[in-house]
C-alpha cells in the first residue's frame, strides 16, 4: 500500500455501544468501578492496563456473560438491564478468548460452522433427514464458513481436528469461528497472546482486514503496546477496575496517568 | 491397502459432505448391508436369531441413544434402563389398548413418550453438570423401574406382574409374540437400526450435532456463541430418549418377548455405557460395534470357560464379571475412545498404505 | 550430416482438416459447442474442485475480451500475466487473443527489475495479476514502466481502498464486458473469425544462460499443430485429466494445458496453491502428467523416507516387492518375458505395494507421464517405470513448442530421449550439434532479429546449442552443451557433463570433473558423498576420522572404481562413446565448495578455475604415478585458512572393448 | 379425594399422634444414615484429592467384607483378620494405583469415572471368585441388643455404628488438618502444581488417599456385614451414597456425614409415612428425588464450593 501513498479512508460511524458508569464486584471484590466509555461504529478500540485491571470483566459484561452491579449499556440505540450470552450473540456481538476456547473434539471446519447455528433455521427433523431445506441451509452456510476459511488463509487445516492445532492456528480458527457470526462487533481477548512475531503480524492484518472489509466494530483487549498503537483508533485504559484514560493512541501514549499507571511500572 | 482415491475429487459441497466420502467405503458399506438383509436371513439359524443377532441390534440401537445424550452433548446418563422401560410399557399399553395399531406407530409413539420423560428428568441439567447430573439421572432409573412395578395399570394388572408382546402383523407377516418368527424379528430390528444410525449420523453432522458437540467440549464458549444451553440439552434428552425408548420396545417385543421390571435395572443402564466406553463415544460406529462386542464376548467367554475348560456356569459368571471389568479399564487405557477410534486409525493406516503415516 | 525423423509428413502438413479451427479462441468455440457441457477447468478453491464447463469458459472469455476490448485493448497489444495458475488467467489469455493481441504470461517470483525488463521490452499495456501482492509490485514498477496502462486484478482482497482509476478488478471488466457484448452484438463472433493460425499468439520470456530473456514468439499454428500431432501421436482424448502447476511463463504449461486441452477437450486443474500441490494431484489423479527430473526425485526422496518410518515387516515388504519391481517391471510394462514367479510376485506386489503406493502419490491413474529439461538418474527414472506407471523422456525447447523428440512406447530407455516426435525432422550437424525442423518451429524472438538469425536457418532448422547423436535404434540421445563438448585425441566425442551426471548418479558420488579434450583418454577427479559414504563405512565397521582420511580409504576408492567401472561397461555399450571411459580417477581430498570458489552458487562446478587449481593433480593423473602429494589452502567454516597436505592415490579402472571403439568411431 | 388425604393429613396425624414412634424411625433413619455417610467419606476423600470419581467405593467395602470374613473363616481372630484387611486394602489401592491410575494420569475425569466403573466389575468378579457369592455373616463380636431409653427403642449396635462414625470423622479430620500428609493432600485437591511443590509425589498421594479410602470401606463393610449379612446388595449402598454426596458436596466431609444422616432420615420417614400411600418401596428412589429437588435449588450441594464460571 505504501507505494502508492493511499491511506485507506475509515468511516468512522455514530455510537455503537455505550457503557456507563459500569461497576461490578464478586463476592465484595471490585472487578469494574464506574467505568465509562463509548464504542464508535467501525472503530478498532483497545482496552489495556495491567493484569487484573479488569479488561477482561470488561469484554465479559459487554456480551452478557457478567452482569454489572451497577450502570447501563446501551448497545444499538437500546439499553439493558441483563443479557445471557446467547442473546448478546443474537445482536451480534461475537467474542474470542483469553485461553483458547475451541470446540476440542471437532475440526477446524466444524468448529467455525458452529459461529453459523445462530443463522442456521432448519428444524432437528429436516436436519435428520439431511434433505431438501435442511441440506441446502447446511451448503448455503458451509459456502460461507469456506469464505471465511479463505480469508483466514486455514484452508490446509479445515479437517484437523482443532486440538492437534499449534497455538497459532488455534487462534485464527477461534477468530474465524466468530467471524462466521458476521458479527457487528467482534471482541478479542489477547488475540496475539503467545504468539511469535510473525504469528502476530500475521493475526493484525487479519483484525484490520476485517475491520477493514466487512466493517465490523473491534473492541481488543492486548498487552503488545507496539500493536495496540499500531492498529486501533482509540484506546481505553483500565487500572484497578476504574478508567485512567480514554483517547486515540498518540494521547494515551503521553498520558502521564498511563505511565505512572502502567507503562512505566509493569511492561517490558 | 485397498483405497484408491486418486481421482476421487468433490465438486460440490454436498459431495464433500457425504457420510462416506469415499467410494471404496460405499461399496464395503453397501456389502455389509446386503451381507445383513439378505444373506444373514437366509442362513442364519433361530440360535444365532435369538441369542445374539437380535440382542446386538437392540443394544446397538439403544447405544446409538445414549451416545447422543453422553457421546454427543456430554451429558452422561445412568438412567437408560428406565427410559428403556417407558419405551417398553409404552409399546404393550398401546399395543394391547389399540390392537389394530400399526406397529412402526406404536413403535414412534412409545418412542414419544420416552422423549417426554426424558425432557422432564432432563430438565436439571440446566443447573447441574458432569457427576452430579450423572447421579440426577440415576433417580429417573430408580423412579420410572419402581413406577411400572408398583402401577398396575401399567402392566394390565397381570397378577404375575409380567407383560407379554402381543402378536402383531405389519404386511402381513407376524412381527411380534411368541409366535413370531425370529428371522422376522430379527429384520424389523435390523431395519430399524439402519434407519435410526442414518438419521442419527444426519444430526450430528448438522447444526444440531454440532451445537451438541459445542456444549459437550466447552458450554460456556457455547453458550457465548449464541448457543443456548437448555434448548439443546434437553434436544439431546429428547432424542437419545426416544431412541432409547424405541430400542426398549424392541428389547421387549422382539427380543425378550416378556419381561418384569427388572430386566430394566440399573445394570441394564450400566451395560450401555460400556458399550459407548468401549465402542467410542461420539460415533455411531462406536456404538454398534460396542454393543456388537458386549454382546458377542460373554457368550463367547461362558462358552469358552462352561464349554471350553467345564467351569460351573456361576464361577464363569464371576470371571465373566472380572473380564468385563479388566477389559473396560484396558480400553480406558489403551484407546480412550474406544474400538471406533481403532477403526479409524486402521482405516487411516490403510488409506495411507505403505507408509506409515 | 546425419538425419532423422519425419518420415511424415514435415512442416504443417495437417492444417489443411480443420482449417476452421486454427486459433485458440476458436477451438474453445468449437469445444463449447461440440463439448459444451464437459469441464474445461477446475480449481480447487474453497475446499472443492470448482469446475467450468467448456461453455461456461467461453461464456467468460467472451465476456472478458469484451471488457478489454471496451477499457481499449486491441489488435497488436501487448496483455502481461502474473500469477499462479489460474483458469481466469488461462482465459485471459484466450481473451486477448480473440482481440488479436498477444498473452505474455510472466514469472511470478522473478524481481521486479527483471518483471520490468520483460513489460518494457514486450510493451505491455494491459497486466492481469492475482492479487495484492503482485498489484503493489506491479504499481511499484509501473512509475518507471510508461507503457503500463491498465491493471486488471482476480483477487479484490485488501485492493478496497485502493482508488487508481487504471485498477480493475475481473469482475468489472467482465460486467463491463457484458454490457459491451449487449451494445455491440457479433462483436466477439467477428473477432474470433479475424484471427487466423499464422497469427503470433503468445510470447514466452525464457532466461538464457547469459543476456537478457528473449521474447519467443510463437503462432497458433505452431502450438496447435504440434499439440494436433502430439495429441494423435499420445492418444489424448477429452477424458483426460492434466493438473497445471507448472508456471504459466514456460512454453510446456502452454502446451499441456492450454494447446492439448483445447485441441483434445480435456479438462485441466489448478491446484489451490502452491504448497498444496501434492495433495491436489492425488485428488484429481490425473492421468497425463508432466514434470522435471527433480520433482520426481523428490517425490522418490520423500517416499524412501517415509518408508524408513515403517515397521520392520512392511519395510522388508516394500523391499522385496521393490526388488521385483526393479528386476521385471519396466520390462512387464514394455511387454517384455518375464520369468513365470517373477510375475506372480510382481502381480501381488501390485496389490500390496505399486497400486497403493501410486495411489497415495496420486499416480494410479497416469496413462502418461512425461519428463525433460534435464538428464534424470536411471534409478529414478526406472523406479517409477517399475511400478508400472508410463513415464516417458521427451526432449524439447521453447523454440520448437516443446516437442522435439519423444520416448515410443515400449522403447523407452533411461538415457536416451526418443525419436523425433511426429511432424519433427531431426539431424546432428558436423560439429555434433543437435538440430531440428518442425511445424513449431517458433516465429522469431522479439524484437532481436541478430539472435533469431543466429539460431535459426533460413530454411527452417533450429539449432538447439546441444551436442548429442542417434544411436543405433534410431533414439537421439543428447550429451552436452554444444560448446562443452570436446574430443579426445583418437578423435572420439568427449561430453564431460554426460560422463559427470552418470558418476553423480551414483549416490557415494557428490561431485566429479572429467577432463578428455585433447587428451589421449578421459580422467577424473571425484568428490565422495561424506553422508552417503559415510553410512556405507559404518555398515562396513570403517573407521575414519573425517572426510580427508574417509575419501583417501582403499576401501572407498575399491566403491569409486566400481561405479567407475560400471559407468564404462555402459559407455562401452554406446559406439560413439566407447572411447570416452574412464581410465584413471583420483578422490580428491576435500569437497568442492562454492566457497572456495569450486563451485557456483548454484552448485555447478566452475571447471576452468578447478582444471587451474588442480592442474598438477591432472598432469598427474595423465602420468604414470600412482599417487601424488597435495598441500592445499582451505577456507575453514570460521573463516579461516589453513593448509593440508595428503597422499592422493590414483586409481586405474577397467576399461571395456576399447580397441574396438575409437576404430568404430574412426570409422563412421 | 382420598388419595389427598392419604397423602397429606393421615401421616402428619400419624406423626402428632405417636411421637415416640416417630422419634424411632427418625433414629432408624439416623442409623440408616451413618452407613450411606461411611460410604460416601470414601467418596468424599477420593475425589477430593484426585478429582476421581470413585464408583468402585460401595464395591470397595463389599470387597473388604468378603476378605475379612474370608480370613476369618480361616479361623484367624478377629482383630488379626481386621489388620490383614487393612493389609490387603492397602495393597490393592498400590495396584489400583499402579495399574489403572497411573496410565490414565492427564486423562479426563469422565475416563477415570468410567475406569473405576470397570474397577466396580472387576473387584465384585474377584471377590466372589475368591471367597463365593453367597450371604456370609459377619459376627464381630459388635453388641447387638436393643434396649429401651425414655420409651424409645434403641440398638447397641447402633450407638456403636454411630460412635465410629465420629470417631472416623474426627480422625479424619485430624489427618487432614494436623498431619503434613492431609494437608497435602487438601493442597492437591486445589492445585496439582502446588501439592507437588510440597514434595509429595503424586502418585504417593493417590495410593495414600485410596488406601484410606480402603480402610474407610473396611469399616463401611464391617458395619454394614454385622448389620445386613456380607452379600452383593452391598455394593449397591455405592449407589445409595451418591445422593448423599450431592447432598452434602462432593468434596466435603462434613457434608458426607450430615448428607448421609439427611437422606437415610429422609428416606425412612418418607417410607413409613408416605410409602404406603405411593404402593410401597419408595426407599428405591426417594432419595434420589430428595437430592434432585435439592439439586435445583444449590447446584453445588450443601457444603460444595461456590462455582464461578470463568472465561
Amino acid at each position: 500500500m505504501a507505494a502508492n501513498g493511499l491511506i485507506p479512508q475509515k468511516k468512522e460511524g455514530g455510537v455503537l455501544l455505550k457503557a456507563e458508569d459500569i461497576s461490578l464486584s464478586f463476592g465484595g471484590v471490585k472487578a469494574l468501578s464506574n467505568v465509562s466509555f463509548e464504542v464508535h461504529e467501525h472503530q478498532v478500540l483497545a482496552i489495556i492496563g495491567p493484569n487484573g485491571a479488569g479488561k477482561s470483566s470488561m469484554l465479559n459484561c459487554i456480551n452478557g456473560f457478567y452482569h454489572p452491579q451497577e450502570g447501563r449499556i446501551t448497545y444499538k440505540g437500546v439499553t439493558r438491564k441483563q443479557m445471557k450470552p446467547h442473546d448478546a450473540a443474537a445482536q451480534g456481538i461475537a467474542r474470542t478468548f483469553q485461553n483458547i476456547a475451541l470446540f476440542k473434539g471437532m475440526n477446524t471446519l466444524d468448529n467455525i460452522m458452529t459461529g453459523r447455528n445462530l443463522k442456521m433455521k432448519r428444524n432437528f427433523l429436516l436436519q435428520a433427514l439431511y434433505l431438501g431445506p435442511a441440506l441446502k441451509e447446511e451448503l448455503e452456510h458451509r459456502e460461507f464458513v469456506e469464505n471465511i476459511i479463505d480469508f483466514l488463509e486455514i484452508e490446509h487445516i479445515r479437517k484437523t481436528p482443532v486440538g492437534k492445532l499449534p497455538y497459532g492456528l488455534q487462534k485464527r480458527v477461534e477468530l474465524g469461528r466468530a467471524l462466521a457470526a458476521e458479527p457487528d462487533m467482534l471482541l478479542l481477548d489477547e488475540p496475539m497472546a503467545g504468539m511469535n512475531l510473525e504469528e502476530k503480524q500475521d493475526m493484525c492484518r487479519y483484525i484490520l482486514d476485517v475491520n477493514d472489509e466487512f466493517g465490523t466494530t473491534i473492541v481488543l483487549i492486548e498487552h503488545d503496546m507496539g500493536v495496540v498503537m499500531d492498529i486501533s483508533d482509540h484506546v481505553v485504559v483500565l487500572d484497578y477496575g476504574r478508567k485512567i484514560a480514554d483517547g486515540p493512541p498518540e494521547e494515551v501514549r503521553t498520558n502521564q496517568d498511563v505511565i505512572d499507571a502502567y507503562l512505566g511500572v509493569s511492561h517490558d | 491397502m485397498f483405497y484408491r482415491e486418486a481421482g476421487q475429487f468433490k465438486t460440490g459441497y454436498a459431495a464433500d459432505q457425504a457420510i462416506f466420502p469415499i467410494l471404496q467405503d460405499r461399496l464395503f458399506v453397501i456389502a455389509v448391508l446386503a451381507f445383513a438383509f439378505v444373506v444373514v436371513p437366509l442362513t442364519a439359524n433361530d440360535y444365532w436369531f435369538q441369542a445374539i443377532l437380535t440382542p446386538f441390534l437392540v443394544y446397538a440401537l439403544t447405544a446409538l441413544g445414549l451416545n447422543i445424550l453422553t457421546g454427543y452433548a456430554g451429558q452422561i446418563s445412568l438412567g437408560t434402563g428406565g427410559f428403556m422401560a417407558v419405551g417398553a410399557y409404552s409399546f404393550y399399553k398401546l399395543t394391547t389398548g389399540f390392537p389394530e395399531m400399526n406397529l412402526i406407530v406404536a413403535f414412534l409413539i412409545a418412542g414419544c413418550f420416552s422423549a417426554a420423560v426424558g425432557v422432564v428428568f432432563g430438565l436439571p441439567s440446566l443447573r447441574i453438570k458432569g457427576f452430579y447430573l450423572a447421579v440426577a439421572t440415576l433417580a429417573a432409573q430408580f423412579f420410572l423401574v419402581w413406577l411400572f412395578n408398583k402401577v398396575g395399570w401399567f402392566y394390565n394388572y397381570n397378577p404375575s406382574g409380567t407383560i407379554d408382546a402381543p402378536p402383531r402383523e405389519m404386511f402381513g407377516v407376524l412381527v411380534t409374540g411368541a409366535a413370531a418368527k425370529p428371522a422376522v424379528k430379527y429384520l424389523a430390528a435390523l431395519s430399524m437400526l439402519t434407519v435410526f444410525a442414518l438419521l442419527t449420523k444426519n444430526l450430528v453432522r448438522s447444526a444440531v450435532g454440532r451445537s451438541w458437540m459445542a456444549i459437550r467440549d466447552m458450554d460456556i464458549a457455547a453458550e457465548i456463541i449464541g448457543i443456548r444451553p437448555l434448548r439443546t440439552k434437553l434436544l439431546a434428552f429428547a432424542i437419545s430418549s426416544f431412541v432409547v425408548g424405541i430400542a426398549g420396545a424392541e428389547l421387549f417385543a422382539l427380543h425378550l418377548g416378556s419381561v418384569e421390571t427388572i430386566a430394566f435395572d440399573v445394570t441394564l443402564s450400566f451395560n450401555i455405557l460400556f458399550m459407548i466406553i468401549i465402542g467410542g463415544l461420539g460415533s455411531v460406529m462406536g456404538s454398534i460395534m460396542g454393543a456388537a462386542f458386549l454382546v458377542l464376548m460373554p457368550i463367547a467367554l461362558t462358552n469358552l470357560l462352561v464349554g471350553g475348560f467345564g467351569m460351573q456356569a456361576t464361577s464363569a459368571k464371576h470371571l465373566e464379571f472380572m473380564v468385563l471389568g479388566a477389559l473396560i479399564i484396558f480400553f480406558l487405557i489403551v484407546e480412550p475412545h474406544g474400538l471406533a477410534r481403532l477403526w479409524q486409525i486402521a482405516k487411516d493406516k490403510l488409506r495411507l498404505w505403505p507408509f506409515p503415516h | 550430416m546425419a538425419g532423422q525423423g519425419a518420415e511424415n509428413a514435415p512442416g504443417g502438413g495437417d492444417t489443411g482438416e480443420s482449417a476452421a479451427a486454427d486459433t485458440f479462441p476458436k477451438l474453445l468455440v468449437e469445444n463449447a459447442r461440440t463439448r459444451g457441457d464437459r469441464p474445461a477447468m477446475r480449481e480447487k478453491d474453497y475446499g472443492i474442485w470448482q469446475a467450468w464447463t467448456w461453455a461456461q469458459a467461453q461464456d467468460w472469455v467472451r465476456a472478458f475480451a469484451c471488457g478489454l476490448a471496451e477499457l481499449g485493448f486491441g489488435k497488436g497489444d501487448t496483455l502481461a500475466i502474473v500469477g499462479d495458475n489460474r483458469p481466469q488467467l488461462y482465459w485471459s489469455m484466450v481473451s486477448a487473443q480473440v482481440l488479436g493481441g498477444t498473452p505474455v504470461p510472466m514469472y511470478q517470483d522473478s524481481v521486479a527489475e527483471e518483471m520490468q525488463y520483460v513489460l518494457e521490452h514486450a510493451g505491455a499495456r494491459f497486466a492481469i495479476v492475482e492479487d495484492q501482492e503482485q498489484v503493489d509490485k506491479l504499481l511499484e514498477i509501473k512509475e518507471r514502466c510508461p507503457t503500463l496502462e491498465t491493471l486488471i486484478y482476480k483477487d479484490p482482497r485488501g485492493l478496497r481502498h485502493y482508488g487508481q482509476p487504471f485498477l480493475h478488478s475481473i469482475d468489472a471488466v467482465i460486467e463491463k464486458g457484458r454490457a459491451f457484448d449487449q451494445a455491440n452484438p457479433g462483436f466477439f463472433e467477428k473477432a474470433v473469425a479475424e484471427g487466423k493460425g499464422p497469427d503470433l499468439a503468445i510470447m514466452l520470456y525464457t532466461s538464457g544462460t547469459t543476456g537478457r530473456p528473449k521474447g519467443v514468439m510463437l503462432s497458433f499454428d505452431n502450438l496447435i499443430i504440434t499439440a494436433r500431432n502430439t495429441v494423435e501421436q499420445d492418444g489424448l482424448v477429452e477424458t483426460d485429466e492434466m493438473l497445471a502447476y507448472l508456471p504459466m511463463a514456460w512454453v510446456g504449461d502452454n502446451i499441456f494445458s492450454l494447446a492439448q486441452s483445447y485441441v483434445a477437450g480435456f479438462c485441466v486443474s489448478c491446484p489451490e496453491s502452491s504448497e498444496t500441490v501434492l495433495t491436489d494431484m492425488r485428488e484429481v489423479g490425473p492421468t497425463y502428467f508432466f514434470a522435471p527430473p527433480r520433482i520426481f526425485e523428490n517425490i522418490l526422496t520423500t517416499v524412501m523416507i517415509r518408508m524408513e518410518d515403517a515397521g520392520a515387516i512392511k519395510r522388508a515388504m516394500f523391499h522385496f516387492f521393490m526388488d521385483v519391481a526393479r528386476r521385471s517391471g519396466s520390462r512387464i510394462l514394455d511387454a517384455k518375458p518375464v520369468p513365470f514367479m517373477d510375475r506372480l510376485f510382481y502381480a501381488l506386489g501390485r496389490v500390496l505395494v505399486y497400486g497403493p503406493l501410486l495411489n497415495v502419490l496420486g499416480f494410479s491413474r497416469v496413462r502418461l507421464a512425461y519428463t525433460a529439461g534435464e538428464a534424470i538418474g536411471p534409478d529414478i527414472f526406472d523406479f517409477y517405470r517399475s511400478l508400472g506407471m508410463n513415464v516417458k523422456q521427451l526432449y524439447g525447447s521453447t523454440e520448437a513448442s516443446v516437442f522435439i523428440t519423444t520416448q515410443p512406447d515400449g522403447q523407452v530407455k533411461p538415457d536416451t530421449v526418443g525419436t523425433p516426435t511426429k511432424g519433427v525432422e531431426v539431424r546432428i550437424a558436423e560439429s555434433g550439434e543437435v538440430q531440428f525442423r518442425s511445424p513449431g518451429v517458433f516465429m522469431a524472438y522479439y524484437k532481436n532479429e541478430e539472435t533469431t538469425r543466429e539460431t535459426k536457418t533460413e530454411d527452417g532448422w533450429v539449432l538447439t546449442g546441444d551436442a548429442g547423436f542417434f544411436s543405433d535404434d534410431g533414439h537421439l540421445k543428447i550429451i552436452d552443451r554444444a560448446k562443452d563438448v570436446g574430443k579426445l585425441n583418437h578423435g572420439t566425442l568427449f561430453a564431460p557433463k554426460y560422463l559427470e551426471n552418470k558418476l553423480k548418479f551414483f549416490p557415494y558420488i557428490r561431485e566429479a570433473v572429467t577432463f578428455g579434450h585433447q587428451r589421449d583418454y578421459v580422467a577424473a577427479i571425484l568428490c565422495i558423498d561424506l553422508e552417503a559414504v559415510g553410512n556405507w563405512a559404518e555398515r562396513q565397521n570403517l573407521a575414519y576420522s573425517g572426510y580427508t582420511d574417509l575419501s583417501g580409504q582403499p576401501q572407498v576408492y575399491e566403491l569409486a572404481r566400481e561405479c567407475v567401472e560400471k559407468v564404462n561397461a555402459d559407455l562401452a555399450s554406446d559406439p560413439h562413446l566407447a572411447g570416452s571411459q574412464i581410465r584413471r580417477f583420483l578422490m580428491l581430498h576435500k569437497e568442492l565448495d562454492a566457497d572456495d570458489g569450486e563451485l557456483t552458487r548454484t552448485r555447478k562446478v566452475r571447471r576452468p578455475f578447478v582444471a587451474e587449481k588442480y592442474g598438477d593433480l591432472i598432469e598427474a593423473l595423465y602420468s604414470d604415478q600412482d599417487s601424488i602429494v597435495v598441500e592445499a589452502k582451505v577456507t575453514f567454516e570460521d573463516g579461516r585458512t589453513g593448509n593440508i597436505s595428503a597422499d592422493l592415490k590414483i586409481s586405474d579402472a577397467k576399461t571395456f572393448g576399447e580397441d574396438a571403439a575409437p576404430a568404430l568411431k574412426q570409422a563412421s | 379425594m382420598g388419595t389427598v388425604y392419604d397423602f397429606i393429613v393421615l401421616p402428619l396425624i400419624d406423626i402428632v399422634e405417636y411421637p415416640l414412634f416417630f422419634i424411632e424411625v427418625v433414629i432408624g433413619g439416623l442409623s440408616a444414615g451413618v452407613m450411606y455417610s461411611l460410604v460416601a467419606l470414601g467418596f468424599v476423600l477420593i475425589f477430593k484429592a484426585s478429582g476421581v470419581f470413585n464408583f468402585a467405593q460401595g464395591v470397595l467395602a463389599l470387597f473388604a467384607a468378603l476378605t475379612l470374613v474370608g480370613i476369618m473363616d480361616w479361623g484367624i481372630p478377629a482383630p488379626l483378620a481386621i489388620l490383614a484387611t487393612a493389609g490387603v486394602m492397602v495393597a490393592l489401592a498400590i495396584a489400583i494405583e499402579r495399574l489403572m491410575l497411573r496410565p490414565l494420569v492427564n486423562q479426563d475425569q469422565i475416563i477415570l469415572f468410567m475406569s473405576t466403573l470397570g474397577l466396580a466389575y472387576f473387584l465384585e468378579g474377584l471377590g466372589d471368585t475368591l471367597w463365593g457369592s453367597n450371604v456370609k455373616r459377619l459376627d464381630l463380636g459388635i453388641p447387638e441388643k436393643s434396649f429401651e431409653f425414655q420409651g424409645i427403642l434403641l440398638n447397641q449396635f447402633e450407638l456403636v455404628a454411630a460412635g465410629t462414625a465420629a470417631v472416623m470423622v474426627t480422625v479424619l479430620a485430624v489427618f487432614f488438618h494436623r498431619t503434613r500428609v492431609g494437608r497435602a493432600l487438601r493442597a492437591v485437591a486445589d492445585d496439582h502444581q502446588a501439592a507437588l511443590s510440597v514434595g509429595i509425589p503424586l502418585k504417593s498421594i493417590w495410593i495414600i488417599v485410596w488406601s484410606v479410602a480402603g480402610l474407610v470401606a473396611l469399616v463401611a463393610g464391617i458395619m454394614w456385614g454385622t448389620k445386613s449379612g456380607v452379600q452383593f446388595s452391598l455394593s449397591l449402598i455405592a449407589l445409595k451414597a451418591l445422593p448423599v454426596l450431592i447432598l452434602g458436596g462432593f468434596t466435603s466431609v462434613p457434608g458426607a456425614i450430615v448428607g448421609g444422616l439427611i437422606i437415610g432420615v429422609g428416606e425412612k420417614v418418607a417410607e413409613v409415612y408416605w410409602g404406603p400411600a405411593l404402593g410401597g418401596a419408595i426407599e428405591g428412589w426417594f432419595a434420589y428425588m430428595l437430592a434432585l429437588v435439592f439439586l435445583m435449588f444449590r447446584p453445588q450441594g450443601l457444603f460444595g464450593d461456590v462455582i464461578i464460571e470463568r472465561v
